[in-house]
């Protein structure tokens, strides 16, 4: 198995430095630079164009390149410049937010996908299940952008259950339950938004699953040998059907993402996904491409999350 | 084939499920798709929907002034539904209603068109990879692992802000560019069965050349799982494509697509009190996607035989 | 003057592994293979399956990359460089005539397909050729427009065979002709391939682990046991005086019709299995593999080891 | 997979709810024309966004002289908290110290803990009422800087001449990597330049005379220094002197527990999202009124609903196309003032000599060269109506290049084209421009085809249908101008292709972007001949003469600057290298208990007198 990580990893890192030259490449092309929003009557040219020299903005990309692998060597991603500080203390303090995040999607979708897809596995054909396959249908058609926006509108702006912004109410003392309470309450619109859409695949594939695996020979068998309905599907349907949505976590991963660009933007919640973006506008180099690596990273950590999982559940899969 | 990948796995075990189905074969595969679809009443409905709206808005948009449409208008900005304007007018006083024709013929353009690009580049690849197997296969792979594994949304966007003039052409490539991976792999993992067969074995001995048998033997034997596949990803990049003029990153104001549409319920006032702006976009949106996948649907159980209706 | 000569052929595939996935043992499916055919013979391959008789043939027609050895059809080496060339020359037979058949063809397009590829014909003439393809195979020219799944499966190889002879080729690999198809389809389809080699002056490379089916086809046999020979002669010789082991044992397997034979059969099996558990290591070196073949007649060669 | 009867239903339903809105369109259209008839009372419930949207269409104009700056004074209680809205797409940068801050929304954080030793009146002059007051020594070219007695830190320690030099020195430091330290008082001050080079240990033209008495030496006197160009704030010794000045930005005394004079303190950042305050009752000026102030990020999205549902009370800003729709949000009060800011419209009239750095004007050789053809699209736009429709009053037409937001400077007695399009044509006619072959646009007076790019920044919502409109407005006096790329260009772009590097792209012909106004008044780091903001590389002597005289010892005369820079204004209007086309209103609207709060520079209104009326915000 240890043979197999290391060989995964020794495959995945030119990946990763094919990753961080395109970005590089792609960033040192986009117009304009860090310095452009300093421009206005209060601020001299000359001092922008000083500065540029300084901070290396004039050097072709493969200069800057060097220097920030020079960097990584030495254990740093570099400097923002729009926020003055380490790229990896600002990563770090908005990771932690769209980690809760993708955290909470994650139990969410979970947590709606694993029943619903039992149900209407287990009772396919009944009204349930057509309910329930209503919903994936309507779910897989959806983009999550529309469905953020309405939920929002809704519950955020008419009901005014949920707060509309931001990831924590200002004020509350750091650590304390309030503070995690919060916290929570301004999770759970987006996490919803993220998952219900989100947890549609799993509810499908669950159900096939399901639906599959109840007329195979060995459950007839466990049946015929008089096992309660109960404990066929849990101890057989079930735990056949519910390895591999584990180790699809991993693959899930890039989705989730993606999905936090959108939901954060839509949201305002200050996490990877809005720096990103305002990155983007303000041509913060250093932020851009420290994110793009390290979503890369994780995805390519997920896949392999995913395959040592699969590998584990289905020895099939595991190779010498 | 030595380097073993776990996706590949999963795809085989997967199509170990149809190749039951392969033994049954039958030459008139787009025959079973019409008559699936015949079959589901909700496919038909889509499909003729899908059909009719696509007429529509093509034909419209031929006769619609795109001039007139974007044309700003002081004196009736954020005009509500009326005869004049249909679906009311948005903040340049533009017509909403000519917008989204215009915006419901990029978007579906785009999808067409990058569905139809990205196909085509990801099943050249994918045949190619799963055709010559070996170190051919092994290097091509490597390089899908490696897009698969890019933050595309993120990629999109950078090279968006690149690129200095870009028409619904250019951001159709743009977008390809990074989504051609899925079909690439789903269609390699067939032609990798494909390949062990006879067929393309005698094709070989009777002198066949490799794109000769590419081409003429091993595509026609896959085009059901192209057609089902590209259906089911047109569905997916119109979503894309609406997301992403959503976050801005997509066609300028002038070109509007669905989701440019959209992009103006981000005005919270727009959302809240101008429903004709951004609602019927959205509703077009899903219905749209929602056609596209039932059709779709129809089409995959038509071509898994178990499932099949008809 | 020999038709095809194989020397030494050897066909290994890796295995990999290990971190950098190098490639670190290899499975020699074909190990050191010597054979000659002559002008008009059936040359019978026979062994179980994994025996690497398949891997020989497909060797021979070029579908596999061979390892070491070289391969002359007349005159002409076939392995230049690495890669066999693709002869004209020599045609093959598949196994399943259902997957041998791209079901998305019709039959004209199946069989014209080399006819496509090395002569340029006319639509017209094109089809005149099919059709007298289809009548000397036994099918009617109706069949031409049918697609593979309206056939039964001795048809669907008869289609096989009308595409293999369209480029009257000398040499027709045959692996395991009709092993897919009803024992009573079986013996029509063996006898028409019989005939078309006297109408054509054909020589076949019979390739199958039925000695049954080898016994009434072949002129001469060469038996393999875990990619090397074990013995070789004429049909006659190796039915009548089998002298390695293993040849006896196959040989003794073949079933007898008449039942009257039964239980002298039986005893007789159980000889030899008693005979093949005790002198395996007489046979057989400590891998398990066969030995160096030896001359005993003429057309008569054994792997046995160096007595004495 | 099953047949899904509830999947069918949907779909079914889906398709209703599109043909619905068809249907409900034909329907409220035939209401709509009934209601020109003027029978409205037939108009249900389920019409009310119809009728909202209807007065939404009749366009209710409003005027910057309609509003105050100021809440007014009130029955204040004692103490009381009060929450802050920052509005703002993205969290603050919390480069939380003025020497570093890089944003808007920084200094927002900033201004409620930390403030400037220098008070500005409301022409932005320095005024002895801050915390420094100020003497001119006009004999050795200095200025001395006294500050009161009771300026303290939060930390109890007391702000020191030392504290306003060292400042100085960790702007001018080599190793310092932010924006500042090129205004005036930078520029002209004596051995800046040497110890930024690394030459001197100290600044000689900074004098300690005491430990609250610092004089500035300056190689010349000049009036920009007193109207924002003297750098006013302390930066506190005690706590960053062992702190090596390129870590300092991302130091904790700068991100996480900043410290100021301001009146109140800082007790908590949640980095990026809010800080809250509570008063520092030893604020020199007196003990503030609230006990605590909490700052927040609110979205621009939704700073509307925040300020209705009172979890708001005040904001730095209000996006500007939202005003409209919540001007008559019941618990509010808007405050506004004319902005330092106008929108404008460039011609590209040469390029950047980089060698000489210096604009290089060619005139008669650019597309736009020809003064008439450029006054000519100033009269075929009509910024009136723009400023109408689009902004119902609260951007007008701009007519100089110095807007009212500097009342003192700007001269409104300037005749400046307004919309003509008779006029317009009448200038194309005589400079030659004229339609000869016949495609409905007009050709150069050598008979060749005119196409005009037209760069435009892409800054705001209404950013594209403005600039469309000002191309259909040229469309219509025959000239035939195209979006450069076919489509509006995001700050960066849009700087880069003027020319932000000093390498033009030479397919601008005409660019129209934004400008904010700083405190001086002094316009030639926008237009003089060796700035390379002038991005429309203008210039002529007459220009270089009256920017010279506008910074020259004569301009602390008020009157003669004035006069100076009336002449400057009349000959932009005369030459139109460029021209405004909207000024701007900022409107901020306040929760009705708010009080004691203006939003305007030098009204006598401080921000420790900030009170509230009622603990709680008042909701509907």
């Amino acid at each position: 198995m240890w043979k197999f990580i290391v060989r995964r990893l020794l495959i995945t890192s030119p990946q990763i430095i094919f990753l961080s030259l395109l970005v590089f490449v792609l960033a040192s092309f986009m117009p304009g630079d860090a310095l452009t929003g300093a421009i206005g009557p209060d601020v001299k040219a000359e001092r922008l164009a000083e500065l540029r020299e300084e901070l290396g903005f004039n050097d072709p990309w493969y200069i800057q390149y060097k220097d920030w692998v020079a960097g990584i060597l030495q254990g740093s991603l570099g400097e923002s410049f729009q926020y003055k500080m380490d790229v990896e203390d600002l990563i770090w303090q908005r990771v932690i937010n769209t980690f809760w995040l993708s955290l909470v999607s994650v139990i969410f979708i979970y947590a709606i996908g694993l029943p619903l897809g039992i149900l209407s596995g287990r009772y396919n054909d009944t009204l349930l299940d057509q309910l329930i396959t209503g919903y994936t249908y309507i779910g897989f058609a959806t983009p999550i952008f529309i469905f953020g926006l309405v939920a929002l509108w809704i519950f955020g702006y008419i009901l005014g259950w949920f707060p509309t912004g931001g990831s924590v109410d200002p004020g509350v003392e750091s650590g304390s339950i309030e503070y995690i309470l919060s916290k929570l309450q301004h999770l759970l619109l987006p996490g919803l938004s993220i998952a219900l859409i989100g947890t549609v695949s799993t509810v499908q594939y669950l159900r096939s699953e399901i639906i599959d695996t109840k007329q195979k020979d060995f459950i007839l068998t466990a049946r015929a040998k008089g096992a309660s309905e109960r404990r066929v599907y849990n101890r057989h349907i079930f735990r056949n059907s519910i390895l591999p949505i584990a180790a699809f976590f991993g693959y899930e991963i890039i989705n989730l993402i993606n999905g936090t660009i959108f939901i954060e933007q839509i949201f305002s919640y200050p996490g990877m996904g809005q720096l990103f973006l305002d990155s983007i506008v303000i041509r913060d180099y250093t932020v851009v491409t420290a994110l793009v690596l390290l979503t890369g990273i994780g995805a390519i950590v997920g896949a392999l999350l995913s395959d040592i999982i699969l590998s584990l559940v289905d020895p099939r899969i595991r190779i010498k | 084939m030595s380097e073993n990948h776990s996706h590949k796995d999963i795809e085989q075990q997967v199509s170990e499920q149809q190749k039951e189905q392969e033994v049954q074969k039958s030459p008139s595969g787009l025959r079973i798709f019409w008559r699936e679809i015949l079959k589901d009443k909700l496919a038909l409905i889509s499909l003729i929907f899908f059909v009719l709206v696509s007429m529509i808005v093509f034909g419209i948009s031929l006769i619609l002034d795109l001039d007139e449409v974007v044309k700003i208008d002081p004196f009736a900005i954020h005009q509500p539904p009326s005869d004049e304007f249909l679906l009311g007018t948005d903040k340049g006083g533009r017509d909403v209603f000519g917008q989204l024709i215009i915006g419901t013929r990029n978007s579906l353009a785009i999808g067409f068109l990058v569905t139809l690009i990205s196909g085509a580049f990801g099943i050249i690849f994918g045949v190619v990879s799963g055709y010559f197997g070996g170190h051919i296969d092994n290097f091509l792979m490597r390089i899908v692992d490696f897009f698969m594994v890019l933050p595309f949304i993120m990629i999109i966007i950078v090279f968006v802000t690149i690129v200095p003039r870009y028409s619904v052409w250019t951001f159709s490539l743009i977008m390809s560019a990074f989504i051609w991976m899925g079909i690439a792999r789903l269609i390699r993992s067939k032609a990798l069965q494909e390949r062990e067969l006879d067929y393309a074995q005698a094709s070989r001995t009777l002198g066949s050349s490799h794109t000769s048998i590419i081409f003429k033997q091993v595509l026609p034997n896959i085009t059901s799982l192209v057609v089902v596949t590209m259906t089911l990803n047109l569905a997916a990049n119109i979503g894309i494509e609406s997301g992403l003029s959503f976050l801005g990153f997509g066609l300028p104001e002038d070109t509007p697509s669905l989701g440019t549409l959209m992009s103006y319920a981000t005005n919270p006032t727009t959302l809240e009190e101008r429903w004709w702006i951004w609602a019927p976009a959205a509703a077009l949106i899903l219905v749209l996607m929602l056609a596209v996948r039932n059709v779709g649907e129809a089409l995959k159980r038509a071509a898994d035989a178990r499932q099949r209706r008809a | 003057m020999t038709l095809l000569k194989v020397e030494d052929l050897k066909v290994h595939f890796p295995i990999r592994g290990g971190i950098l996935n190098r490639k670190i043992d290899a499975i020699r499916a074909v190990d050191g293979v010597n054979f000659e055919i002559e002008p008009g013979e059936t040359y019978g391959l026979v062994g179980e399956s994994g025996s690497g008789k398949t891997t020989t043939g497909k060797a021979v027609m070029g579908l596999n990359n061979i390892t070491n050895g070289e391969i002359y059809f007349g005159d002409e080496l076939l392995n230049k460089g690495n890669k066999v060339n693709i002869r004209k020359d020599i045609q093959m037979i598949f196994q399943d005539p259902y997957s041998s058949l791209n079901p998305r063809k019709r039959v004209i397009d199946i069989i014209a397909e080399p006819l496509r590829n090395y002569e340029n014909l006319s639509k017209d003439e094109e089809k005149k050729r099919v059709k007298d393809l289809l009548e000397k195979v036994g099918l009617t020219a109706e069949s031409m427009l049918k697609y593979p799944h309206e056939f039964s499966g001795g048809q669907r190889q008869r289609i096989g065979v009308a595409r293999a002879i369209a480029l009257e080729p000398k040499l027709i690999i045959m692996d395991e002709p009709v092993s897919a198809l009803d024992v009573s389809v079986q013996a029509q389809v063996l006898n028409f391939m019989q005939d078309l080699q006297k109408e054509l002056n054909l020589t076949y490379l019979f390739i199958s682990h039925d000695l049954s089916v080898v016994k009434h086809m072949c002129d001469r046999i060469g038996i393999m046991y875990n990619g090397r020979y074990v013995e070789e002669g004429t049909t006659k010789e190796i039915f009548n005086d089998p002298q390695h082991i293993y040849t006896k044992r196959l040989v003794a397997a073949i079933p007898d019709i008449d039942p009257k034979n039964r239980k002298e059969n039986t005893n007789f099996r159980e000889q030899v299995k008693e005979e093949y558990t005790n002198s395996y290591y007489d046979y057989f070196d400590e891998d398990g593999l066969a030995y160096q073949l030896k001359p005993i007649t003429d057309t008569h060669r054994v792997a046995l080891p160096e007595r004495g | 997979m099953s047949k899904s009867l509830f999947g069918k239903f949907l779909f079914v339903l889906m398709l209703a709810f599109v043909l619905l809105i068809a249907a409900c369109n034909s329907d409220e259209g035939g209401e709509d024309s009934s209601d020109n008839d003027g029978d409205d009372t037939e108009q249900n419930e389920s019409d009310d966004d119809d009728s909202d949207s209807d007065s939404d269409s009749d366009q209710e104009l409003y005027s910057i002289d309609d509003f105050e700056s100021y809440t007014g004074e009130g029955d204040a209680i004692d103490g009381g908290s009060l929450t802050f809205g920052l509005v703002s797409q993205s969290p603050f940068e919390g480069t939380l110290n003025w020497q570093f801050y890089s944003g808007n929304p920084d200094s927002q954080v900033l201004s409620w803990f930390d403030e400037s030793l220098l008070q500005y009146d409301e022409n932005y002059n320095v005024t002895n009422e801050g915390a420094a007051s100020y003497e001119v020594n006009e004999e050795d070219s200095s200025i001395t800087f006294t500050i009161e007695d009771d300026v303290k830190w939060h930390d109890g320690e007391e702000v020191t001449a030392e504290d306003w030099a060292y400042s100085y020195e960790v702007i001018m430091h080599p190793d310092y990597d932010g924006v500042r330290g090129s205004s005036a008082g930078f520029a002209y001050l004596e051995g800046a330049q040497e110890y930024k080079a690394g030459e001197a240990d100290s600044i000689s033209g900074i004098e300690i005379e005491g430990e609250k008495t610092i004089t500035f030496n300056y190689t010349e006197l000049t009036p920009s220094l007193l109207t924002g160009g003297v750098w006013g704030y302390p930066m506190a010794k005690h706590v960053f002197e062992d702190i090596p000045v390129e870590d300092m930005a991302s130091s904790p005394e700068v991100r996480e527990e900043p410290i100021g004079f301001g009146p109140y303190k800082v007790e908590n950042v949640v980095p990026g999202e809010s800080v809250t305050y509570s008063k520092f009752e030893d604020y020199w000026r007196g003990e503030p009124n609230l006990d605590e102030v909490t700052l927040k990020v609110v979205s621009p999205s939704n700073v509307a609903n925040a300020l209705e549902t009172g979890d708001v009370d005040l904001v730095d800003s209000f996006p500007a196309d939202q005003v409209v729709d919540n001007i008559d949000m019941p618990n509010v009060q808007w405050l506004g003032m004319t902005d330092l800011a106008y929108t404008y419209i460039g011609f590209k009239l040469g390029d950047w000599n980089a060698d000489e750095g210096e604009v290089n004007y060619k005139g008669d050789e650019m597309k736009m060269g020809d003064k008439k053809l450029r006054k000519a699209m100033w009269y075929a736009v009509d910024n009136e109506t723009v400023g109408e429709r689009f902004y119902n009053g609260l951007r007008w037409n701009g007519t100089t290049l110095i807007p009212p937001s500097h009342p003192a400077w700007h001269d409104d007695s300037i005749e400046t084209p307004t919309y003509d399009e008779d006029k317009a044509n009448e200038l194309l006619d005589d400079a030659g421009y004229k339609d000869t072959n016949d495609d409905g646009y007009r050709e150069t007076p050598d008979g060749e085809e005119l196409v005009i790019n037209f760069a435009s920044m892409d800054s705001s919502d209404l950013s594209e249908p403005l600039a469309n409109y000002y191309i259909q407005a040229w469309d219509k006096v025959g000239l035939n101008v195209q979006k450069l790329d076919g489509r509006l260009h995001e700050f960066n772009s849009f700087y880069d292709k003027v020319g932000q590097t000093g390498e033009d792209d030479p397919n601008v012909d005409v660019f129209m972007g934004a400008w904010s106004v700083g405190y001086d008044v002094d316009p030639s780091g926008l237009y003089g001949r060796d700035a390379l903001f002038n991005f429309t590389r203008w210039a002529n002597e007459e220009n270089d003469e009256l920017l010279a005289e506008g910074l020259s010892e004569e301009a602390f005369d008020t009157e003669y600057r004035q006069d100076v820079y009336s002449q400057w204004q009349e000959l932009m209007v005369e030459e139109v290298p460029v021209f405004p086309t909207l000024y701007r209103a900022m409107m901020v609207p306040a929760n009705e208990r708010v009080v004691n709060y203006d939003i305007s520079v030098g009204s006598g209104v401080y921000l420790y007198e900030l009170g509230v009326t009622q603990e709680e915000p008042v909701v509907e």
